[in-house]
């Protein structure tokens, strides 16, 4: 069963072609990563995904449901949620309130304490939680926006560089995380450009470049692929 | 002396937009109440000011004016420039049944027995001077005039006048307040081709007209019931740009009579560097002559008492600009109407004057104050119910 | 103890992340400020008593800007025109239907309703259009100034609403007070005590209704947005929706202010919808401290009092001071005034432990 | 009357309404559109700059040079008000809203106190010309020119000159500019003298046309306000097409219909443009480019 | 043995009542590529932005070619040759990618002749998207831009806080590379926050190890080459 499929999906800026027919499927219970050369259009693929932007023209197709045109806010209660690559989250509220309002819509107020007690002592935040969220470290946002995307419990998780600034163990216990809400039921599209953590979490992998899909597989079919490692990987990985 | 004093509740702009034409009223009637102290108070009670800056802002009026009547619990007070905030005031004055002075120039029609009015009104403005113009520029008249109350029934009064005099209309355009850019008014002026313009600007944007016009050299006369004895543009002015501006006014510190030159000497003795002494300080400083009389004659500041001395309908005093006495009916005041012709270098010369013009509109009307008191401003297309 | 369980349900009912003060202490404390203003008129006189209310007044339009720009981020500079609005009418409604059988009180709920309905109207054409900022602002402010231009030109006789006259820039006047109908006769609410006690009354409500609105999980939501808006989005809110109810609460709130105001003096103004009128609000409710209700309370009605003061005192120099005093506030509690007091007031405090 | 002086005509008064727009809000595009600070004080430095120059031509100075006294003089004002008042408030610009009302009262109320309720005006120069039977006045024809050598000049400066690139860097990530190598207190005080030095050469420029009072300020505010906002963040792509797009209007509005058609109708537009356009015209053409 | 390009002593600093760093000590000598590397929120970005003078250092002090320069703002600091980029990049959103990098330039007062080239010819998407407002760049084209534009002043020190990030492989081995090779060529010091081990290994000569606001180690090049002990430092 898919849960998110796009059809001939195109954006553009002025004269730049930023996404060019892409059509993309993403089976449910799937770890999947988009990588892609710097420019290659993946974070907009995840606004368009979410309507952020618009498309010029295409489809997206959201549990076999059109959501092409609805607003950003529908997605989300549909069951997507996501972390941004540049982090998003309320920074003059407390670490603690950040994740109450991510929280509240689905936790009964009798055990919304608990609950965000629990998130904070997962997210390592404990130590901070009212601290303003504009005053952790970067790395502690990025946490702090992946706790207040999976809190929204979704079924689709989309996460822009989410280890972006963290430790290998950091990523690594990220990635451990990743594997069990998936075992729970989560789909996970992420993108990264760490191959470590795509070797770790990824079932499939796709290639955007220039927009299109330019390679898809398993991790070791890309990896072994020269054609990606000319455009993206470069010698290391190759 | 331990005579119990006078009070005399002072509501003035001292600052904000009003401010420019206001400050020489609170002067004015410091100087009356000096001399008045001078010479041995009223009925042997000094006078005693309770002044506040009411800063152009109706609000403060409001607030201002139940503190005065309530906490300072004074016997009169002396209120108001703009015609707004003598109507943010008078419920209050109403309600508490105190006695306020509106000394000022306005549109006309309150009918209040709690309000005494000592400035000019339109028909003893306009009467005067638009048959005055007429017949010595032309039939032809476009009005200008602040968007407001002020503006908008003073206007009403032009048309009417001018119809009765012959004459034509032949533009009307009302500013609201505030604006200070007139090329489109000054190009339909020049469409319209009048003989003179009656200006009707209120506040000190829209003043800025009569640059503006001199600049595009529009060279048309003027005429106002408003400008010059209030604003005195033609100080503030660059020559010739208020040249042949004639406004009716019952005094500006020009009026070249000996009581005139009396009263610039004792105010200047007193407030060296008062830019100018307009219309509306002569009028504060008569009103508290006025009041005193009142009192004198009540021996009493009770308002009943007070109000009984008025229906004997001969409270006169002399203003610096001429006799003033005030009528029963409307508690409204006769001028002496001098018109000021300002040159084209601005200096001012008086062509005319017409002696004891009464603000007869109101009771006519229908206003009688010693009858009945609705407490209500009128105008003439919103005049009192006939029965009275 | 079932009692105390019980009360405590109703605190977490009012306090939470979003209001300052909070425990015991703070609530004792607005008891006795609550015994303090019921208790206020047997010392003081009549004019004073009626002065407070007159302050009062004001009180609900801050708070709801609170509401819209503290807690909400969106910056009106319009609220003045939601008070000019349930102001003029009230005045339309009470002169047409007079003051006898609570017609007054009726005409109150309808002028606020009214307010909260051209606020809904107002409110939908900005947000869901998506305006915000400035943007926001200079709409807003473009919305009042329109109305006062047009009620400023309102003098004619052709301008009256039965038999209401709007009268222009003078200002519509002899409108009736609030009356409360009573067994052998009504009460006419004056500037006086019965006003004093119904006001005070209100303002407690609303404080305290709009305390719980705030912790509740609308308010948490409404701070998210001021925060980030587009997260707020993508956690699944309808975020306009949210803009929408805190302009429609906050801006009833500015009319309950109009038509108090306009009951209190008889009188209604187009100078109330003008450019100084419209910044005032702000400035009240940013020198008290935008970010929380009673902040926002006791730094406006400290800024009303202190300035009327100024006023009577300070004669010429009193907008000067006012001026030096608002920079430098500014300047030196970033959090508003009250908070900086309660800083300064606490370091003092901690000195004088220390030695 | 024939159709070319109809056109010259409202080409006439579109120049006057459009020369007035700019000049109010040039200033207010560089303090508030570009630095973010609300300055309510905006009027005041006109106020100041026109008070300066028409005291310099009753001292003798001639009127070119006295418009530039002004406009120094309000620079200078404004570097002080920069570094007494706004320096700390850059992370929290909505709390110059209050700071600068303050200054705006102070300013008012202590040129009243110090100087008077008016000042006595200098006369419009250059007399007036005729045209299909109306005259007009030569110096507002000035205005405009002046007006259009404003916005030149304002644009070469920002996108040609290292101070405009470094100004503009400073006020979009000031720690980073910082970093870099650039005294950001300078570019500050400069960028804020700039256009408090705008705003008094618009006052300079209106002197001789206007009433000289402690408010006059208050008559420039509405129109710089909606201007630099209708323009949206872009100042350089936003004023000119604001004022332009709002002098049309109100011209049009002004003599079909009487001023206060225009002053309400200029206010509307105002609402209906930033209803389609809600990030100001700037927002929309610059979508358009990126 | 050259001096000290760069010294700290007992340097402690952190945000208002905050401290962050508690007596850090490290030194840099001409032309050495130092790492830093720890866990997150342990106050590297913080002794980035005290080393270039964004927070004031609350205690100690910072020596640079052995003048102290504790007192001095950032601006004065980043004349005397220093570079910073950022963490989190922060482009000049709402300007051009070229004029980004005349930003950097400006620094020197001067035109550096071939510097630009030089620029596009490392970032060659900076010369594509050289009219593009930097705002709208990708993350990782924004970490390119950052990194280009502290290039164009040319300074001898540049503080990198976390270069790597949001950058696709290839290009953080061309950075790696770019970097090792101004350091051979022009002798450029760099003193990088860095987690990303291959990036770490591919550039530093040495390495400090930060935890709770201290230095807690110092790896030499040979410590290095051992994968696993790096990673024992960067673990919890
Ligand atoms: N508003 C815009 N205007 C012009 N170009 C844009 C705009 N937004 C994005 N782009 C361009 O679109 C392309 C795709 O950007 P996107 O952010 O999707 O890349 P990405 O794949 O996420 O890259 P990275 O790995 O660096 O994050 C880039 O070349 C970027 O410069
Ligand atoms: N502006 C700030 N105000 C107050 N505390 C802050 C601020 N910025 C960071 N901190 C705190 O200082 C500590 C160190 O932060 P710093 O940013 O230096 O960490 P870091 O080592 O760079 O982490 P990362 O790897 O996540 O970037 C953290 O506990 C953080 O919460
Ligand atoms: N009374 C006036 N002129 O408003
Ligand atoms: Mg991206
Ligand atoms: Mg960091």
């Amino acid at each position: 069963m898919t849960i998110l499929e796009t059809r001939k999906l195109n954006k553009h800026f002025g004269g730049l072609h930023v996404t060019g027919n892409v059509d993309f499927t993403l089976q449910t219970g799937e770890m999947h990563c988009l990588i892609g050369p710097n420019g290659a259009g993946k974070s907009t693929f995840f606004r368009l995904i979410l309507g952020e932007h618009q498309p010029d023209s295409g489809q997206i197709l959201f549990a076999d449901e059109d959501i092409t045109r609805a607003k950003p806010f529908q997605r989300i209660r549909k069951g997507i949620s996501v972390k941004f690559q540049v982090p998003g989250i309320f920074k003059e509220l407390s670490t603690r309130q950040n994740l109450v309002i991510a929280l509240q819509h689905h936790v009964p107020a009798g055990d919304l304490t608990e609950e965000v007690d629990r998130l904070l002592e997962f997210l390592k935040l404990s130590q901070d939680h009212t601290q303003l969220a504009g005053n952790l470290s970067h790395g502690q946002k990025q946490w702090l926006e992946i706790g207040m995307a999976i809190a929204l419990k979704p079924r689709l998780l989309l996460l822009d560089e989410p280890t972006a600034g963290m430790t290998p163990d950091e990523t690594h216990a990220t990635g451990e995380m990743l594997h069990r809400l998936n075992a729970e039921g989560m789909t996970v599209l992420a993108v990264e450009h760490d191959m470590a953590f795509v070797r770790q979490i990824a079932h499939r992998v796709t290639v955007l470049h220039l927009g299109k899909v330019f390679a898809q597989g398993s991790i070791n079919e890309i990896t072994a692929d020269p054609r990606v490692a000319k455009i993206y990987l470069g010698e290391v990985h190759a | 002396q331990d005579a119990e004093p006078i009070k005399l509740g002072v509501l003035e702009d001292q600052s904000g937009d009003f401010a420019l034409a206001t400050i020489g009223k609170v002067h004015a009637i410091q100087l009356a109440a000096e001399e008045i102290n001078a010479a041995g108070g009223i009925d042997g009670r000094p006078l005693e000011l309770v002044e506040y800056d009411t800063q152009s802002d109706n609000t403060r009026f409001q607030e201002f004016m139940r503190r005065v009547l309530q906490r300072d619990k004074v016997d009169a007070v002396f209120a108001g420039f703009s015609s707004a905030s003598r109507e943010a005031y008078r419920p209050i004055v109403n309600q508490f049944d105190g006695l306020a002075f509106y000394n000022n120039q306005y549109e006309g029609g309150v009918c209040d027995a709690n309000m005494i009015v000592t400035g000019a009104v339109p028909e003893q403005q306009f009467s005067t001077l638009l048959p005055y113009m007429i017949e010595n520029y032309g039939p032809n008249v476009y009005t200008i005039a602040a968007d407001y109350n002020f503006g908008q029934i003073s206007a009403e009064w032009v048309r009417n006048i001018v119809a009765e005099n012959g004459g034509t209309m032949v533009g009307e355009e009302f500013i609201p307040l505030g604006v200070s850019q007139f090329s489109q008014t000054i190009q339909n002026i020049q469409a319209a081709k009048p003989d003179f313009v009656v200006t009707l600007l209120v506040g000190t944007a829209q003043a800025s007209y009569y640059e503006q016009a001199g600049a595009a050299n529009l060279g048309l006369p003027m005429a106002s019931s408003v400008n010059v004895g209030q604003g005195y543009e033609h100080k503030r002015f660059t020559p010739p740009s208020l040249k042949d501006m004639y406004a009716t006014v019952n005094y500006v510190e020009e009026v070249d009579t000996p009581a005139s030159k009396e009263f610039v000497e004792k105010f200047r003795a007193k407030f060296p560097d008062e830019p100018y002494i307009n219309q509306e300080a002569s009028n504060s400083y008569a009103a508290v002559y006025l009041y005193k009389q009142l009192v004198e004659r009540a021996k009493s500041t009770d308002l009943a008492e007070i109000r009984k001395v008025i229906a004997e309908g001969d409270v006169c005093v002399d203003g610096p600009g001429g006799q003033m006495c005030i009528d029963p009916k409307s508690q409204h005041v006769s001028h002496t109407i001098h018109l000021a012709h300002v040159t084209e270098d601005h200096s001012v010369e008086f062509p005319t004057k017409w002696d004891a013009i009464q603000p007869y509109w109101l009771g006519e009307a229908g206003c009688d104050l010693t009858v009945s008191d609705p407490s209500e401003q009128y105008t003439p297309s919103n005049p009192p119910p006939a029965n009275g | 103890m079932a009692e105390t369980s019980r009360l405590r349900g109703i605190l977490r009912l009012v306090e939470g992340p979003q209001t300052l003060g909070r425990g015991p202490k703070f609530w004792a404390g607005f008891a006795l400020v609550l015994a303090c203003a019921c208790a206020y008129p047997m010392f003081a006189d009549s004019y004073d008593v009626g002065n407070n209310v007159y302050f009062f007044n004001w009180l609900f339009m801050a708070m709801g800007l609170s509401l819209i720009w503290g807690y909400g981020g969106s910056l009106s500079f319009g609220q003045t025109a939601f008070f000019g609005i349930a102001g003029y009418c009230y005045g339309v409604l009470t002169i047409n239907l007079g003051d006898a059988y609570g017609l007054t009180l009726l005409s109150l709920v309808m002028a606020v309703g009214f307010s909260a309905f051209f606020a809904a109207v107002l409110g939908y054409f900005l947000f869901f259009g998506r305006i915000n900022g400035v943007f926001l602002g200079i709409v807003s402010l473009s919305v009042t100034l329109v109305l006062e231009r047009f009620m400023a030109q309102t003098a004619g006789p052709q301008w009256a609403i039965g038999s209401a006259r709007l009268n222009g820039f003078n200002g519509m006047g002899s409108m009736p007070s609030l009356t409360i109908p009573w067994p052998g006769g009504s009460i006419v609410l004056f500037p006086d005590l019965p006003l004093y006690y119904l006001t005070l009354a209100l303002l407690v409500v609303v404080y305290l209704a709009l305390r719980m609105l705030v912790n509740s999980r609308f308010g948490n939501v409404l701070v998210a947005i001021r925060e980030n808006p587009q997260r707020a989005e993508m956690l699944g809110y309808d975020i306009r929706k949210f803009q929408l109810g805190a302009f429609v609460i906050g801006s009833s709130l500015a009319g309950l202010s109009g038509v108090l105001y306009t009951s209190w003096g008889n009188y209604i103004t187009p100078a109330s919808m003008g450019m100084t009128a419209a910044a005032l609000p702000i400035v009240w409710v940013a020198v008290g401290g935008r970010g929380d209700l009673t902040t926002t309370l006791v730094g406006t009605l400290a800024v009303l009092i202190v300035f009327q003061m100024l006023t009577i005192y300070g004669s010429q120099y009193a907008l000067i001071v006012m001026g030096v005093l608002l920079v430098v506030t500014v300047l030196v509690a970033p959090r508003g005034i009250v908070m900086g007091i309660v800083d300064a007031s606490r370091r003092l405090f901690r000195r004088k432990e220390a030695r | 009357m024939d159709i070319f002086n109809l056109i010259f005509s409202f080409l006439y008064q579109f120049g006057d309404a459009f020369a007035f727009l700019v000049l109010s809000a040039c200033g207010l595009a560089v303090i508030f559109g570009m630095m973010g600070v609300i300055n309510l004080a905006h009027g005041e430095f006109i106020m100041c700059g026109a008070y300066v120059s028409t005291s310099a031509v009753h001292a003798g100075l001639p009127l070119p040079l006295a418009i530039i006294a002004g406009a120094v003089a309000a620079g200078i004002a404004g570097m002080i008000v920069e570094l007494v008042v706004i320096r700390p408030l850059y992370q929290r610009p909505l709390d110059t809203i209050v700071a600068t009302w303050g200054i705006s009262m102070i300013v008012t109320q202590g040129t009243l106190i110090v100087l008077g309720p008016s000042m006595q005006g200098v006369g419009t120069p250059f007399g007036s010309f005729t045209m299909g039977g109306y005259s007009y006045s030569i110096y507002r024809v000035i205005l405009m020119i002046a007006a259009i050598g404003t916005l030149a000049l304002l644009w070469l400066m920002f996108t040609r000159t290292r101070f405009g690139l470094l100004s503009r860097a400073t006020i979009q990530v000031p720690h980073v500019a910082e970093a870099m190598g650039v005294n950001t207190n300078l570019i500050y005080s400069l960028t804020f003298g700039l256009g408090a030095a705008l705003a008094g050469l618009a006052g300079g420029l209106y002197a001789p046309t206007m009433t000289l009072v402690p408010t006059m300020g208050a008559s420039f505010m509405v129109e710089a306000f909606v201007t630099v906002v209708v323009g949206g963040a872009d100042i350089f792509l936003g004023t000119a097409p604001a004022a332009a797009i709002l002098g049309i209007i109100k011209a049009a509005l002004t003599g079909w219909q009487g001023q206060l058609a225009g002053q309400i109708g200029l206010l509307i537009a105002v609402i209906i443009v930033i209803r389609i356009l809600p990030r100001g015209i700037s927002g929309k053409i610059l979508k358009e480019r990126a | 043995m050259p001096e000290p390009l760069l010294q700290t002593s007992a340097l402690n600093g952190g945000y208002g009542g905050k401290p962050v760093l508690q007596g850090v000590d490290i030194d840099v000598k001409e032309g050495e590529i130092v790492a830093i590397i720890g866990r997150n929120g342990v106050g590297k970005s913080t002794l980035m932005k005290t080393l270039i003078g964004l927070l004031p250092s609350q205690r100690g002090e910072i020596r640079v070619k052995g003048r102290q320069v504790d007192g001095l703002s950032a601006h004065r600091r980043a004349r005397l040759g220093i570079g910073y980029v950022p963490q989190g990049r922060d482009v000049f959103p709402r300007m051009t990618v070229l004029e980004n990098l005349m930003v950097g330039q400006s620094i020197s007062g001067r035109k550096l002749d071939g510097k630009l080239e030089e620029v596009y010819h490392y970032f060659p998407i900076l010369q594509e998207r050289a009219h593009q407002r930097a705002g709208t760049m990708s993350g990782g084209q924004q970490q390119q831009l950052a990194i280009g534009r502290v290039l164009m002043g040319g300074p001898s020190l540049v503080l990198l806080d976390e270069p790597s990030e949001g950058i696709q492989p290839n290009i953080v081995q061309s950075i790696a590379r770019i970097m090792v090779e101004l350091n051979a060529k022009t002798g450029l010091s760099v003193v990088f926050v860095e987690q990303n081990i291959d990036m770490i290994r591919a550039m530093a000569q040495r390495c400090y190890v930060m935890d709770k606001g201290r230095i807690t180690a110092a790896l030499t090049r040979a410590d290095l080459d051992d994968q696993d002990l790096i990673r024992s430092y960067l673990s919890v």
